[in-house]
């Protein structure tokens, strides 16, 4: 039986990485990415990087690993006010920039995994975002037509998985993982803890096996909090 | 003279109807959920994946899977569902959202809301905004009747790039409230000790009167 | 607090009929259907729907019913096949029928809920499923543009829902029954057990109740297998 | 001579692979899961919103709310997995899936495929035919080589209303196989005892010998 279990992250990738790739993560802030695989892609050297991420960490953590390394060529993503490192980048020329709305960005990631080339929507309709997109009109109404996004990978993080690749996510760490684990050409997911298959409810797999090719057990979780807020 | 901040978030609440599901802005338009009057069930969205989203917790029940859509940690409620990033802009915009309350940093008298950019400044991204106020059924703007230059937020045409078109059906601020009809802006009420002439100092739009 | 629940079908379904109206309608064969909203529906008298449904039940249970009683004036389907009076009124001109590759309907309501207006897909690619429809070319192939579903009303079968109208199913009794809950301007489901809110793993909702308007627990259910297959 | 339906479903087994997730139509096709080797790890796909499907059940283990693509009750697994339509189609849509075996009316030179509808006779609909010819990864046909009036079932080109354009990969028949490059197709296999004019005189169609 091919054995989608490996032992870290830098073995996972192995074979997989090679400079001017493009890769999507998972993850919303710092919630729900995959740090495991995140460092070890820093620590691998790729370089010219585009990263479709929704945001692209903090100075310190997350994507902004690979911001600090010089590895990122260009970031698709909706919002990436956290990160001074950035700005810098971006405004020397260093590096390229395309933001989409965010739902946007969900849903293009849906499509390529889903094999629906493009489809309309309202968002964006008459601002900087429809700049040379197709139009159409449905109902008397003005769309304006997205296309799918797909990556070379995908990096996601899960709580749980089996071991068929059969993924469960925990809260809103959630978010961009299922859709992003649908759209890589391989998608490498990290987990708290692998379970024997049979193990999960059938009828609550966040993420079937079929999306998942190699999976990890991170060693360790950080698990920062970008904005801890308490009503105390 | 004007209404304070609470006062506004008074004034925003009154937009909330029992069984609503509403969508809350970073900044003020979070705290109108402070204002959410007893025995009315409003149902919080946050759009990283979450209905039912509850206040902030306790330090003791902080969860690093457990955010909203401005990176802060938040709590649980009885009826909180999760859901993806996809299947949460679908219910955006779909239409199933009944209310959105954001901030603005121009509103124009056509409808025309921009609220996520100023050029030359460093762009952060608008994040959830376009999918918010292109999708979801009514869209409040909750803000500052004036720039903190004093410059006026609403005005003829917005200069900044925008965030929707035609989208705003409410403005909130300090100083009253206006609606739109048909993408036509009118002044509905004033804020308390406010006069006309108050407003027409701090508008830039031009603006039908329709106080009741 | 709105009240979502109500006593029986009858009620529910209280002012939203009307003759020409179009009804999705959840369930695969006779797996996971709404049997109770459909007899309701059955018993108002209500003509010249237009029916979206994967399929038409059987002569004498699910939609067949509807078809008996020749309340249906279209059928919008991928596979109605098991059904003799289904050809009975085709073939004398007293039913249309619009046949959708059972992915492209299961994605048109999805878009339908989605508001996405419409979407490119390779399915039905030079057969007649392209006749008349809008064709593009991605990457050098060619996709056809497919258009949302929308429904007056959508009736759903779920096996649990709490009061809130957060839904789950139960094994392939799921099927089309959460993209058409998307897809309805209201959407009745019908449930096994109404549960207290809170009691539903918050990680595992199927259907959230934003899109779920009205409720009931059905009084009695059926479940007719179509199929029988054993091993013995 | 020719090949037994156990025979045609041993063939069609060797386009199996450790890990394969696949989707086998209804009739003949659903037998190839009898033959999956030894050690051999399949996932079979129901598009009505499952994988790991099982094998038809007991009787005291019926369960209507599970049953595969054919309405066939059928049993779980403990790799099994449910899901809706939408995110089955995604699967398949998406090119998730590596493998489908399918039956057919008719199969042209050029990889087109006919097996949904016989113009005249009631139309049945096409289910999900169409989008496993247009989204899975391989397609291949397993059926007999002539109709029940000996009639060719591999064409020059079809007749009958097409499942999709130039979608097949293999054909598997009693009396041989065919693959497909860039839509030409080629005589690969005979089967037990079957010749060359066996074939030649059986099919309707232009192809190459390309027997190893």
């Amino acid at each position: 039986m091919v054995n989608k279990i490996y032992n870290d992250a830098l073995t996972a990738l192995d074979g997989l990485l090679f400079d001017g790739m493009t890769i999507m993560a998972g993850g919303f802030g710092l919630c729900g990415i995959p740090e495991n695989y995140i460092t070890a892609i820093r620590n691998s050297g790729v370089k010219n990087l585009t990263v479709i991420s929704n945001n692209c960490g903090i100075d310190d953590f997350g994507l902004g690993l690979l911001l600090n390394s010089n590895q990122i060529k260009k970031m698709v993503s909706s919002y990436v006010g956290e990160n001074k490192k950035f700005e810098e980048l971006y405004l020397s020329g260093e590096l390229e920039l395309e933001f989409n709305p965010q739902g946007t960005l969900a849903e293009r990631c849906r499509a390529g995994g889903a094999g629906i080339p493009a489809f309309y929507t309202k968002t964006g309709v008459g601002t900087m975002i429809a700049d040379k997109k197709e139009t159409k009109i449905f109902n008397g109404e003005t769309y304006i037509m997205e296309t799918a996004l797909k990556a070379d990978i995908s990096i996601v993080k899960a709580w749980k998985s089996d071991n068929d690749g059969n993924l469960i996510y925990r809260k809103t760490a959630r978010n961009f993982n299922p859709v992003m684990a649908t759209a890589g050409r391989i998608t490498l997911a990290e987990v708290e803890s692998i379970v024997n298959t049979g193990e999960l409810d059938p009828d609550n797999i966040h993420t079937p096996g079929v999306y998942v090719h190699r999976i990890i057990q991170g060693d360790s979780y950080e698990k920062r909090i970008e904005r801890e807020t308490t009503s105390d | 003279m004007a209404w304070t901040r609470d006062k506004m978030c008074q004034r925003a609440a009154l937009e909330l109807q029992d069984g609503f599901y509403v969508n809350l802005g970073i900044g003020m338009p979070t705290l109108v959920a402070n204002f959410v009057p007893q025995g009315m069930n409003v149902t919080l969205q946050s759009e990283n994946g979450m209905l039912g989203m509850g206040p902030f917790p306790k330090r003791q029940d902080l969860d690093p899977d457990l955010i909203n859509a401005g990176k802060q940690t938040i709590s649980e409620l009885p009826e909180s569902v999760y859901f993806d990033s996809s299947d949460s802009f679908s219910m955006i915009r779909g239409h199933h959202m009944d209310l959105s309350i954001l901030g603005a940093l121009q509103v124009a008298q056509n409808g025309d809301l921009a609220n996520w950019m100023i050029p030359g400044k460093m762009v952060k991204g608008m994040g959830g905004a376009m999918d918010l106020v292109a999708g979801v059924k009514k869209v409040v703007i909750l803000m500052e009747h004036v720039a903190k230059d004093n410059s006026p937020k609403i005005v003829e045409s917005c200069t900044l790039p925008l965030t929707g078109q035609g989208v705003v059906d409410l403005i909130i601020t300090d100083l009253g409230v206006f609606n739109f009809v048909d993408n036509n802006i009118s002044l509905i009420e004033l804020a308390d000790d406010v006069t006309l002439d108050d407003i027409s100092m701090n508008t830039g739009a031009k603006f039908e009167v329709n106080l009741n």
